[in-house]
């Protein structure tokens, strides 16, 4: 047991528990704080992958922009707890098994993937690495880059015709 | 003397409007009935010689075993005349009914709350006539001269 | 004890972080203290007084009247969420501070070079941002936790209020971080060593090219800090206590030291990125600049012993008898000459982060406070055009000079 | 305990928010109900009462030179108005006249508390926008004359300084001087405000065309002082009715058209420069010698030392202190600008030893009533400075 | 020493993309829904990072998180908007009540 092993187990375990947290808090709060920490617990993977800016950007953005607006959007509706209606019946009766079995399948092709099996996280790429993604984000992909901000822009206009109320 | 060309001019408008004038201490005091206070109050604020616009007071008083019980006295103001006015209402005890004169000084507000607060008159046509100073609840009118002073109710 | 072995760096970084937060703790007391000092002056007052000589005791009773009173815990408050909001903004208060260098890379700790300062991360500035980015969890969970009116609303103010500065803080130090062409901090710092080619007395800090930057950041940072004229969150005479109204108790005093927290670390972020963080303002060949920690400590330490031979009376004489022979006694340590050297970075770099504490507390002083609407169109309609404008004449100018 | 709270225009959006009683910048314990939308005040209803003392009623059981101390407690930042339009009131009920020296000493001391009573006011003002120093400024320059009250009278605050006929006591020696000091430093101190408060971009964008009141408004809403005058009317009872010698001194009464908070703050600072400037010709006015009671045997105590030679004066002395005098039957409305506008005194005597009847007219619970004209479709942070600058005392409201 | 299997952020990734997938089926609060397509899109993007570390060389999977990210960011402003607007019509955040394509 190495400590980088160790870390990953410890936060792995977090991102778990958070995922089920998530699913098993009935205060939408409590499930977004829940979300929040599987986030962040992720973050510390994507450090142990060597992905420092991925990281950083994981917590400014997701933790630190997406999720507050959730919670934001809880605290302004001042969503209470969920009631409980008649989900589907077919939810209730096959959708746990489904989805462990979504799951399970999942994990079996995860490991089967021709990349995964072998590498390690000793795999070390050459140069900066923020560096390349920066080379790569403005030469290679900036096509992309450009419509994703035109996206943004789209998105930023719908929220406000949608969310303004009609006077 | 100014104070006379007032009493003067609402005579001259209606000779019936004032019942009584007071005089002390160079203070006037006009005395009008219920019935038309109102409508000398209109008087008193529109016409260009007179022109109380500025209702500084209104003053309940209970003049507790004589009748007419209450008095009613609206202390005006003119600013163009620099001149002030008594205008007096006696209501009798068993009926401490005034009209409204929100509408026409808008400052009454407050003072016929606190007159209905504390005295118990009625002001018919308020907007919002509640208690102002004493809780909601509260029984009685402290400021009558029958309300006891001493002792728990 | 042999996996403590295999990892000296851990064990070293252990040790830095119980010594860091320790020191930290004290400061958060006493930026208390300074902050109720310099207010007083400025209000010609005298301050805290009776607690020890100077009040220099204040904060030790403040804190011990913090532990001691009744914690209250709203009934309809979501206790969960509620408890953990002061835990959340306390930590992450404390969280930046990990990442910041105080001084250059000079002791050795167990036999291993390291820094003062417990960790250097290549992509420095981008985690304080991130962890910054975190605090409004803690404010925005307080005041809705609480289930009260004026703490939602400082809650909503606030998570807006600093959501929407934090773009700018972080539009107005990409200034900077184009000049340098790096995130870290010790290259950020390391890129500011040296004075300027024509200008030999202007020592070649980025507030000189970046002036604008610098003004957009302590703007935006003391928003974002939530401190006079920009404290809406907590304007006391509107919202009663904003976010906090219904806290008590420790959990009080956490959101107050995470306030002084952010204060230190907004006021170090600027440091380093406009200030030259530890370097010394002097050109390197004046020799002398070594004696200016030492003879300072020494010159204070002399003053304090005229105040107590003169003005103190009591226990109050004593304490300050026990602090003069302090800072005596430092102040000759600081002239060792195998010390002198590893006081410098740290002294300059405090006396920086001093000078902007000063400045926070000279604001609260002098200014009266915003109003909502006038915070936001202050920030969306004219911090955020400046600092892009600044970003993008940065970008320009950056292009052309290394073509 | 809940509090049912009618919401008067019932839009569904809306959030009740109870500001006050207990509130820093309600200015003691004035309780507004806001209807808000987001942060806009779609309704405001002011309520009072919290602090009714009945100080009306207890009037009515104490005879008439007791009755002043009761003023004292109506406006507790400026005592001295209270106390000196009771007395003009009784006075005019039994037509008598106080000695010039009396006359000029009661201005000075009128005028000193004006300036302490605005001092508090730019304080509180300011700390309620957020600008902290400027209230322990303020402070600091009220407490000089908190010095030269109680050096005069004995108090600090609750002085009852003022009484029917004169004055309490003789001021002690030098305390002329210490006033003249006062004034020498003061030009300064109010310029340490201004520079503070006047030119600064953020008082001003959070006072400018703030709570606006139209002169008409105003004056139907029956509002007073420096409220009124911010307004662009220039009614002042010093100069339209003057009492105590007002008439002979020198001053301008400061008028702004604007109408809004600023124009308020303006009039107010104004104001305090041209109090200073009466007190200043007060000083030079007042007589060194004289009389600081009228001789009116039976009402007016007589000084001490007849008491002590003649018989009369003892026998006057000992009615008087016990059962007090009788005013002929009558009433009188007494006006005085205080600090906060009109202040009336209606006092109605039944010829017995005790006032049948006290009302007061008190100037801040007049101008609260504007408070719903002032703040409604602002916002709350608005309604602070609208309730600043309305400058009401609750235990004049309340009464 | 420092090497953990990259098949162990896989693994992690498969079950958080479970555990998404099951929280979309159960969780009826509106806003819950979009956290549990959040917690999906934060599973791939962990497998992003992990291929994109097995593979060493350019780093293109890194790209792909960025751009997962920029449109969760976009994703959650448009649904959020949309949360309100149900809220604000319905009265209700529950997802079952909003059956109807047009209100």
């Amino acid at each position: 047991m190495t400590l980088p092993i160790i870390l990953f187990f410890v936060f792995a375990a977090i991102a778990v528990i958070g995922a089920l947290m998530m699913i098993f808090f009935r205060e939408p709060i409590h499930s977004a704080l829940a979300l929040i920490l599987v986030m962040v617990a992720l973050a510390v993977l994507y450090l142990l992958l060597g992905a420092e800016f991925i990281a950083a950007v994981q917590i400014i953005v997701y933790a630190g922009a997406v999720m507050v607006l959730f919670v934001f959007v809880i605290m302004l509706l001042n969503a209470g707890e969920e009631e409980r209606t008649n989900i589907s019946k077919l939810a209730h009766y096959v959708g746990w098994p489904l989805g462990i079995f979504l799951t399970v399948e999942l994990v079996y092709w995860m490991l089967r993937a021709p990349i995964g099996a072998r590498a390690t996280t000793a795999t070390i790429a050459p140069g900066d690495p923020t560096r390349d993604l920066s080379m790569l984000l403005f030469r290679s992909y900036l096509f992309p880059f450009e419509i994703t901000s035109i996206l943004i822009l789209i998105a930023l206009i719908g929220a406000l015709v949608l969310a303004k109320r009609d006077s | 003397m100014e104070k006379d060309s007032f009493i003067r001019k609402l005579r001259e408008w209606d000779a019936a409007a004032v019942v009584e004038v007071l005089d002390f201490r160079g203070e006037t005091t006009i005395v009008v009935a219920r019935e038309n206070l109102q409508r000398v109050a209109e008087f008193l604020v529109n016409d260009p010689g007179t022109r109380f616009a500025f209702l500084s007071d209104i003053t309940a008083v209970d003049k507790f075993p004589i009748e007419p019980r209450f008095e009613l006295n609206y202390h005006l103001l003119s600013l163009e005349r620099r001149a002030r006015l008594r205008l007096k209402v006696r209501l009798a005890g068993d009926d401490p009914v005034a009209p409204s004169m929100v509408p026409v000084w808008p400052a009454a507000n407050w003072h016929e709350r606190e007159a209905f607060d504390l005295m118990g008159i009625r002001f018919e046509g308020h907007p919002d006539l509640r208690r102002i100073l004493m809780p909601d609840d509260w029984e009685g009118y402290p400021l009558r001269k029958d309300y006891p002073v001493e002792g728990y109710r | 004890m042999e996996f403590v072995a295999q990892h000296p760096i851990l064990v070293v970084s252990l040790i830095k972080i119980v010594v860091l937060l320790f020191l930290l703790m004290t400061a958060l007391a006493y930026v208390t203290w300074f902050e109720r000092k310099v207010v007083a002056r400025i209000q010609s007052r005298i301050g805290p007084l009776y607690v020890g000589a100077h009040g220099l005791l204040q904060p030790l009773a403040d804190g011990v009247k913090f532990l001691f009173k009744e914690d209250v815990t709203p009934p309809a408050a979501d206790r969960f969420v509620y408890v953990l909001a002061p835990f959340l903004a306390l930590s992450l208060g404390l969280a930046t501070i990990a990442l910041i260098p105080f001084g250059p890379a000079t002791i050795m700790v167990l036999g291993v070079p390291t820094q003062m300062g417990i960790a250097n991360v290549s992509l420095g500035l981008l985690f304080v941002f991130a962890i910054t980015s975190m605090g409004v969890y803690g404010v925005a969970l307080a005041g809705w936790s609480s289930n009260s009116k004026y703490p939602l609303m400082g809650g909503l103010r606030s998570s807006a209020q600093m959501v929407s500065y934090e773009v700018s803080l972080t539009l107005s130090v990409v200034g900077v971080v184009l000049l340098a062409g790096t995130l870290n901090f010790n290259d950020l710092i390391a890129y500011q060593s040296g004075h300027w080619r024509y200008v030999r007395f202007l020592p070649h800090w980025n507030v000189i090219p970046q002036f604008v930057g610098f003004l957009c950041y302590f703007i935006s940072a003391i928003a974002e800090t939530n401190r006079v004229p920009f404290d809406l969150p907590e304007a006391e005479t509107e919202l009663v206590a904003g976010f906090h109204t219904e806290y008590s108790s420790f959990k009080f005093a956490m959101f107050f030291m995470a306030e002084y927290a952010n204060m230190i670390t907004v006021s170090c972020l600027a440091t380093i990125l406009f200030f030259g963080g530890w370097l010394s303002p002097f050109p390197e060949r004046w020799t002398w600049q070594l004696y200016i920690p030492g003879v300072g400590l020494i010159l204070g330490g002399i003053l304090l012993a005229y105040d107590t031979a003169m003005n103190q009376r009591g226990i109050a004489r004593i304490q300050l008898a026990v602090v003069t022979i302090g800072a005596l006694v430092i102040g000759a340590a600081c002239l060792l000459p195998s010390v002198m050297p590893v006081v410098q970075g740290p002294f300059w770099f405090l006396l920086k982060l001093l000078g902007f504490l000063f400045f926070y507390v000279w604001t609260r002083g002098t200014l009266p406070r915003f109003r909502y609407d006038q915070l936001m169109d202050f920030g969306w309609k004219f911090l955020l055009p400046v600092s892009l404008a600044n970003l993008v004449i940065t970008a320009f100018v950056v292009m052309v000079l290394n073509r | 305990m809940p509090i049912s709270v009618e919401t008067p225009t019932g839009a569904a959006e809306t959030m009740v928010l109870n500001m006050g009683p207990q509130h820093p910048s309600t200015h003691g314990v004035l309780r507004v109900v806001l209807e808000l939308n987001g942060e806009i005040v779609v309704s405001a209803k002011p309520h009072i009462g919290y602090l009714h003392t009945g100080i009306e009623k207890s009037c009515e059981s104490k005879t008439y030179s007791q009755a002043i101390t009761l003023t004292d407690r109506l406006d507790y930042l400026a005592p001295l108005s209270n106390n000196l339009c009771y007395c003009l009131a009784v006075e005019r009920i039994l037509n008598i006249e106080v000695p010039k020296r009396a006359q000029y000493i009661r201005v000075l001391l009128t005028e000193l508390t004006r300036i302490a009573s605005h001092l508090v006011w730019v304080g509180t003002h300011a700390i309620d926008l957020g600008a902290m120093t400027v209230f322990l400024y303020g402070f600091r320059e009220r407490e000089e004359i908190m010095r030269i009250l109680e050096m005069v009278s004995g108090q600090r605050m609750m002085t009852s300084y003022f009484r029917i006929g004169g004055l309490a006591l003789e001021p002690p020696p030098g305390w002329l001087e210490r006033v003249a000091r006062f004034l020498d430093s003061f030009p300064a101190h109010v310029a340490e405000y201004e520079d503070l408060l006047t030119q600064n971009r953020i008082w001003l964008a959070r006072t400018k065309g703030i709570g606006y009141l139209s002169p008409e408004d105003a004056i139907a809403l029956g509002v007073s002082g420096p409220t009124l005058r911010g307004s662009g009317v220039d009614y002042d009872v010093r100069k339209y009715f003057p009492y105590s010698s007002y008439e002979e001194f020198d001053f301008d009464v400061p008028v702004q058209k604007d109408g809004d908070c600023y124009a308020r703050y303006l009039c107010r600072v104004a104001e305090i420069k041209e109090s200073a400037k009466i007190v200043r010709q007060a000083i030079a006015k007042i007589p060194a010698e004289g009389p600081i009671r009228t001789v009116a045997p039976g009402i007016i105590p007589p000084s001490r030392e007849e008491m002590k030679t003649s018989i009369e004066g003892l026998i006057y002395h000992f009615k008087i202190y016990t059962e007090g005098f009788s005013p002929p039957r009558g009433e009188v409305y007494q006006a005085i600008e205080s600090p906060r506008g009109e202040l009336g005194f209606f006092v109605a005597s039944d010829g017995s030893a005790n006032p049948y009847r006290v009302k007061v007219r008190a100037p801040s619970f007049v101008n609260l009533q504007a408070l719903p004209e002032l703040v409604v479709g602002r916002l709350i942070a608005d309604v602070v400075a609208c309730i600043g600058t309305t400058d009401i005392v609750l235990g004049e409201v309340d009464r | 020493m420092n090497e953990i299997p990259i098949s162990y952020f896989l693994v992690l990734s498969a079950i958080l993309f479970g555990l998404g997938v099951l929280a979309f089926v159960f969780k009826r609060n509106i806003i819950t829904v979009f956290m549990a397509i959040e917690l999906m899109l934060n599973a791939v993007n962990l497998a992003f990072v992990a291929f994109d570390r097995a593979r060493g060389g350019p780093h293109d999977g890194w790209v792909f998180v960025f751009f997962v990210i920029v449109v969760a960011a976009a994703e959650a402003a448009v649904g959020l908007a949309i949360a309100i607007t149900v809220v604000h019509n319905r009265q209700s955040l529950n997802i079952e009540r909003v059956n109807l394509l047009k209100f």
